[in-house]
C-alpha cells in the first residue's frame, strides 16, 4: 500500500500526484480553497492569463448541454501584471504546486508573456494555451493550424529560456490532432495538454438564436470524454516519449484512469468542479485506490498501458 | 442619511472573496417538507449547523438528476428562511418554481429523499445598523429571500413594507407566516388576479414617497430589478438587489454569471455574481446589458 | 392548423415531412416497420450500401458513452447487388420515401455504386457517405480532405446523371466543415447531411484497453448534439442555398427545431431509434406542434431562422 | 434422431424477420414485486398481453436511468417466467443481476414504478414436437429463462434435467418452484460453496451419458456456452444456445450485438444476437471470435 507511487512528471517538473485542475475551471484557486487545501493537488492550473486585462465576452455566457456544457467566458482576467502580483503570490503562500496558462492574441504576445513569466519563482510549468483566435491570421485559431501552433509555441521556448517546461495545449478541432501535437513538441514543447473544448452551439428554442451572445462555444464535460481519449490515444502512439496532460470529462476516478491508460501523464479535471467543488480530491482517491486495485505499482506504469500489444495479460 | 447607510448596509456584503462562502459547505440535506404553493413548491430540508450561517440573500447550490443524470451543473435557489435549531441543528427553507429540466427534478423530490446542497453561497442582504424605514420589492419567487430579511430588519427596529409582483395570483409567494412579518403588503399582478392590475414599479414611487422610505431591497427578474434601480435613483433612497444571471457553479470558479458593475473607483468590471452577489448595490449594477459588453468596461 | 406546411425539399426531392432515419441506424427499414408504417416518416435513409459484401468490424462493436455511444460497425451489408434485389424493392412495396446512402472505398467505387442506382425507380435522393477510409490515400477519410471529398461527390456527380439529388455526408472530424461543405457543393452535391460521428474512444478499464476491436469509433447521441448544430450553423451561414439535412443527438421536437432554426432543411433521427423504435414518430409530432405555437406557418420559414439579424423579434 | 429432432425445432426459431419481433410491444409496466434473491434481484412486472405472446427464451429491452437519464441504450434481460393471466392481463419475472450502473438502476427500483419495455424479443428456444429427454445448462442469471423452458418442456412429456453452475453459491438463482419443474437438479461452484465443487462443463458429458439426453439447452457466458458446444458436438446431441452480445438496440437495427454463425449453406455470417438470437444452433456459432472476424466470413 504505502509503496505505491503516485508521482508523476510533466517534461522535467516533478508532482507529488497526477490530478491537477483545468485550466479556467479553478477561479483563481481561493474560491476552491474554501472546500479544500491547494496543496493537496497536483498542481493548480491557472486561467489563462493574457497580456491585457480582458472583460471577457458577454452574457449568456453559458447553455448546459447532455452530460455537458458550452461557455463562451472569453478569456476574462486581470493581465499578466496583477496576475503576477496577486494570484501568483496567493498560489506559492498556499504551498499549491502552479501551472500557469498563457494566453496570446499574436506570435509577439506568446514570447512577451514567456518573457514576464521567465524569472518568476514558484511556477512548475507553463501550458501554452494555443486554442486562441489568432489576430494577425484573420482570427484563425492558434491549434487549428500547425504553422501557427509552431510559431507560438517557438516563441515561448525561445523566450522562457531552458528551465521551464512547456505543455501546449491543444484543440480537437482539427483534422489530426497527432500532426499538430508532433509539430509543437518539434517546436520545443516537453509535452501537449489534451483536449481543450470542443467548438459547439446550442439554439434556445424560445428566443430562437444561438444561446450564448458569442454563439459558439466550447463544448465540455463528460460528453466530451471519449474525443479526449481518443486524442490522447492517438497522441501517445505517435509521440511515445512525450508528456501528456490529458483532460475532457474526467469526473470519477474510474474516468481518469481512462486517460491515463490511453496516455496521458497526469490529468486536469475542469467541469466537474462545477457540480463539485471536492471533484479533484474525489478523483484522485478514487484512482488512487483503482490502481492498486487493479495490481499497478505506479501511476507511471499504468499511463499508455492500453496501447500494449495484444495478448498480454498482466494486469 | 443615504451615504451614511450605505457604509453600514456593507458590513454584511463584503466583495473579497476570503469573506464569502467562507461557512459553505456540501452535504445532504434530508426533506422533511415538500407542499405546493400556487405556481411554487415550498420545500423544508435538514441541514444541520449550515442555518446557523445563514443570511437573507444567501443562496444554495443544489445537485440535480440523481446519480445517473444528465445534467452536470447545480441549480441555484435563493434560502427562503433558515431555522437554527441550537446543537448543530437547523432548517433551511425553499420555494422552487419548476421551470425547466432541473429545478422541474428538485421540486418533483419526495420527503425523506436527500439533496446534495452547497451553501451558504453568495453575498447577503446590508442591514442598517439604525432602524430606518425599509421597502421590500418581489418579483414572483423572488419574494423568497425577502420574508426572511423582513424577521431581521423587524428585530433591528425597522419598519418594513413589501410590494410583490408577478403576472398572475398563482404566481404570488406570499404564505401567511410570512405576511406577518411585514408592516404593509401590496401585491401586483399583471393580470389583476390579485391586488393591483399592473406591475410593481408602478406602486413603488408612491409608496416610497408616501411611507417615507430610505432603502428598497429588491429580488426578482432583471427587467424588474432595472425599473427599480430607476426609481430608487430618481427618488435618491439606496437599493440593493438580488440578482440572478444563469449559474454553472454558484461557486465563483466558471466565470459565467458575470454582469457589468461600477465600482467605487467608477470603473465597470465584469462582476461574478455568485460570489461578488446575488446581492449588489442596484445603481452599480448596469442593467440591460445581456448579449454585450457595455463601453468603457475594464478590459473591453 | 390544417393549413400548416410540414413539407420539404433537399435539392428538387420534396418529403412530406422533414423527419427522416439516420443512415445505419434503421437496419432495412423492416425492423422498424414492427413499430409504425414507414411512409409516415419524411423518408428511409438506408445503411450506408457498398459495391460488395462487408461482414464488418469485430466485436465489441459498441460503448455506451454519457448521453451517447461509440461505434464501429465498419458497414457490415450485403452488397449493392443483394441491396437493390430486396430492399429496395421491400421500401417501395411499403410506401416509403427512400434515401439511398453509399459509401465507396476509391472514387471508382462511388462511380460504380452512383451508374448502379441511376436508373432504379423508388429513389428520391443518395446520401453520399464520404467518411469512409479511401484505401488509394493511405486509409484517409475522404471527408477529412477537401481534394478527396471533392472526387468522390464528382464522381457521383457525373455517374448519377442529372434527376437525382446529391446529398455528400460531412465528417465533424475537420478543421473547417464550412470549407468542405463549400468544396462538395461546388464539385456538384445539391445539399449537405451534417454530421457523422464523431471519432472517439473508450477504454475498458476492466481489460485495461479499447473496449472496441476497432479502437476508435463513432460518437453519436445527445452528447454530440452541440456540435451539430455548430456545424450546420456555420455550412448555412457560408452556403445560404444549399439543402442541409442535419442530424446528430436528435431525441425530441425540441431537438430537431434546434438543428432546423440552425439551418437544416430536413432531420434525420439515429441514436435515439436505439432508445425508442418510436422516436421518429415522437420527434415528428413534437416538431409539427411545436413549429405551430411558436407560430410558424412552414417547416421552410423556420430553417435557419436563428441566423436573423439581432433585434429581430417576430417569433 | 437428431437432425429428425433439429428440423422441429426450428419452428419457433426462424430466422425471417417478418415473423420475428411480431408481437414485440414497447409499453410501460408496472412493478409488482422486487425481491432480493442471492446475488440477484427477482422482478416482477403487470405486462398485459405481452405475456400471452412471450416464449421460453424470449427477452425484453428496459429503458434505464429514468427521465435525464445520461445512458441512451436500452438493457437487455430475459424473460424468466411469464404468465397470462387471461383478459389482457399477464405478468412476466426476470432475474437482474447489479452489474454496472444499468443494470443496477433496475435492480434498485421500487413497487409501484413503472418500466419502460420492450418485449417479447428475439428467438425462442426451439420445443421438440415429441418427449425427448433434455439436459438444461445454466450459469449465473443464465438459469432464468430455462425454468420456463423446463414447465414447456414438462408438459410435452420430456424428461428435464438441469446442471446450474455459478462462482458461488450467492450467485446461482434455483427457485424452489424451478426446481419442482425438474426431474433432477444438479449444482457446481467454482469455489465449492454450493453442490459440486467445479464448473457446468466438467459435469456436463457424464449427465448426457447417464441420462440419455437428446438436446442440450444452454444459456449462460459466451465461455461457458462454448464449452457446452465442444461437448454436445461430441456426444452427437442437438444444443441449442442462448447467447449474449453486447447490444444496442435489442430490436435489430444498429448492428452491433453481431457474432458469427454457420448457415445451412456452409457461409459464415455476422448474424444479430438480438433478431436471429438469442437462442442459436451451438455448433452453428463460432465462439470466441470476440476481436477478430473469422476467416472466411462473408464479406471479410
Ligand atoms: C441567486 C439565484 C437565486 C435563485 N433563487 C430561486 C428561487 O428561490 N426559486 C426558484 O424557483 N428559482 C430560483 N433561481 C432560478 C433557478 O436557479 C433556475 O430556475 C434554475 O437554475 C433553472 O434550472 P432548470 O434546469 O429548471 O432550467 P434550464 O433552463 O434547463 O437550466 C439550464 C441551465 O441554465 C441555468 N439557469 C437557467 N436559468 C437560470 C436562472 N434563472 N438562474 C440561474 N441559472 C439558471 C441552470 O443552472 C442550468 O445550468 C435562482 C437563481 C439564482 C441565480
Ligand atoms: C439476451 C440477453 C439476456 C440477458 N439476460 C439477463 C438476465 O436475465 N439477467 C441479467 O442480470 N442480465 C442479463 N443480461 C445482461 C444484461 O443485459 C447486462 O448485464 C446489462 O446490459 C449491463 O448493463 P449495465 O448498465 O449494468 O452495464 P454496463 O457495462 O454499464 O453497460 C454498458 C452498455 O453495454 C451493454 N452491455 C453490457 N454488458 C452487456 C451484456 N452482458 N449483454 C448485453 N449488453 C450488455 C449495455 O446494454 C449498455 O449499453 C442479458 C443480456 C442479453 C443480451
Ligand atoms: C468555463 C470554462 C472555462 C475555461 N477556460 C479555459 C482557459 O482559460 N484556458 C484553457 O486552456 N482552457 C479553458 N477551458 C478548457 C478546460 O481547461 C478543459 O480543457 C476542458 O473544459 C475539458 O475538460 P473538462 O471536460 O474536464 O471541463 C475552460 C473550460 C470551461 C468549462
Ligand atoms: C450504429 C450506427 C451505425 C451507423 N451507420 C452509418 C452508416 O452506415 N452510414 C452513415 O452515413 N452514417 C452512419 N451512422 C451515423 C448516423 O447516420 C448519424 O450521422 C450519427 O449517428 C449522428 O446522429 P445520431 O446522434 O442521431 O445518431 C451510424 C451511426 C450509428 C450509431
Ligand atoms: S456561477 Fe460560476 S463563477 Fe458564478
Ligand atoms: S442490438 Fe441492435 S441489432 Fe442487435
Amino acid at each position: 500500500m504505502s509503496s505505491f507511487d503516485f508521482t508523476t512528471s510533466l517534461g522535467s517538473a516533478q508532482f507529488a500526484n497526477p490530478i491537477f485542475t483545468a485550466s479556467g475551471c479553478a477561479g483563481s484557486g481561493k474560491e476552491l480553497s474554501q472546500f479544500f487545501p491547494l496543496e493537496n493537488l497536483g498542481a493548480v492550473v491557472t486561467k489563462s492569463i493574457m497580456l491585457k486585462p480582458r472583460s471577457g465576452r458577454a452574457t449568456p455566457r453559458m447553455a448546459e448541454t447532455p452530460s455537458g456544457m458550452l461557455n463562451s467566458i472569453g478569456l476574462q482576467g486581470p493581465g499578466i501584471d496583477i496576475f503576477l502580483e496577486n494570484d501568483i503570490p496567493w498560489l506559492v503562500s498556499q504551498g499549491a504546486t502552479t501551472v500557469v496558462s498563457i494566453a496570446g492574441e499574436s506570435v509577439e504576445d506568446y514570447a512577451i508573456l514567456a518573457r514576464r513569466l521567465r524569472a518568476v519563482p514558484g511556477i512548475s510549468a507553463l501550458e501554452v494555451n494555443i486554442s486562441c483566435p489568432n489576430v494577425e491570421n484573420r482570427g484563425q485559431v492558434f491549434a487549428c493550424d500547425p504553422v501557427t501552433a509552431r510559431a507560438a509555441v517557438e516563441s515561448v521556448r525561445r523566450n522562457i529560456g531552458g528551465e521551464l517546461p512547456i505543455i501546449a495545449k491543444l484543440s480537437p478541432d482539427v483534422t489530426d490532432i497527432a500532426h499538430i501535437a508532433a509539430e509543437v513538441v518539434s517546436a520545443g514543447a516537453d509535452g501537449v495538454a489534451l483536449i481543450n473544448t470542443v467548438l459547439g452551439m446550442v439554439i434556445d428554442t424560445n428566443t430562437l438564436r444561438p444561446k450564448l451572445a458569442g454563439k459558439t462555444g466550447g463544448l465540455s464535460g463528460p460528453a466530451i470524454r471519449p474525443v479526449a481519449v481518443r486524442a490522447i490515444y492517438q497522441v501517445r502512439s505517435r509521440l511515445p516519449h512525450v508528456s501528456i496532460l490529458g483532460m475532457g470529462g474526467v469526473a470519477s476516478g474510474r474516468d481518469a484512469l481512462e486517460l491515463i491508460l490511453a496516455g496521458a501523464n497526469a490529468v486536469s479535471v475542469g467541469t466537474a468542479n462545477f457540480g463539485n467543488p471536492l471533484a479533484t480530491m474525489m478523483v484522485k482517491s478514487e484512482l488512487e485506490q483503482l490502481l492498486q486495485d487493479k495490481g499497478f505499482n505506479s501511476l507511471r506504469e499504468a499511463s499508455g498501458y492500453a496501447h500494449r500489444p495484444e495478448g498480454n495479460y498482466d494486469h | 442619511m443615504a451615504n451614511h447607510l450605505a457604509f453600514a448596509l456593507f458590513k454584511n456584503g463584503s466583495l473579497s472573496v476570503s469573506s464569502i462562502n467562507r461557512f459553505a459547505r456540501n452535504i445532504e440535506a434530508e426533506i422533511t417538507s415538500n407542499r405546493k404553493a400556487g405556481a411554487y413548491h415550498h420545500i423544508a430540508l435538514s441541514v444541520g449547523e449550515m442555518a446557523a450561517f445563514t443570511r437573507p440573500g444567501n443562496f444554495v447550490a443544489i445537485k440535480v438528476g440523481g446519480e445517473n443524470s444528465n445534467m452536470v451543473l447545480r441549480r441555484a435557489f435563493a434560502i427562503y428562511r433558515s431555522v437554527d435549531l441550537g446543537n448543530g441543528n437547523g432548517q433551511i427553507e425553499l420555494v422552487v418554481a419548476p421551470h425547466g429540466q432541473g429545478s422541474s427534478w428538485v421540486a418533483a423530490r419526495a420527503v425523506g429523499e436527500r439533496l446534495n446542497i452547497i451553501g451558504p453561497l453568495g453575498t447577503a442582504f446590508g442591514i442598517p445598523t439604525e432602524p430606518v424605514r425599509a421597502l421590500l420589492v418581489g418579483g414572483g419567487y423572488g419574494s423568497a429571500p425577502l420574508f426572511g430579511l423582513s424577521e431581521v430588519l423587524k428585530a433591528r427596529g425597522c419598519r418594513v413594507d413589501m410590494v410583490l409582483g408577478a403576472s398572475t395570483a398563482m404566481k404570488i409567494y406570499a404564505p401567511l407566516e410570512g405576511k406577518r412579518s411585514v408592516n404593509a403588503l401590496t401585491i401586483t399582478t399583471d393580470d389583476g388576479s390579485a391586488g393591483i392590475a399592473g406591475k410593481v414599479s408602478d406602486v413603488v414611487p408612491d409608496l416610497i414617497d408616501s411611507n417615507a422610505i430610505d432603502i428598497v431591497y429588491s429580488c426578482g427578474p432583471m427587467g424588474m430589478l432595472e425599473a427599480i434601480t430607476k426609481i430608487s435613483v430618481e427618488k435618491g433612497v439606496l437599493h440593493q438587489a438580488s440578482v440572478e444571471e444563469s449559474m454553472a457553479c454558484g461557486i465563483g470558479v466558471c466565470m459565467t454569471c458575470v454582469l457589468p458593475v461600477k465600482g467605487e473607483d467608477g470603473v465597470i468590471r465584469m462582476l461574478r455574481s455568485c460570489i461578488d452577489g446575488p446581492v449588489m448595490n442596484g445603481e452599480d449594477v448596469i442593467w440591460d446589458s445581456k448579449r454585450s459588453i457595455p463601453e468603457g468596461t475594464w478590459g473591453k
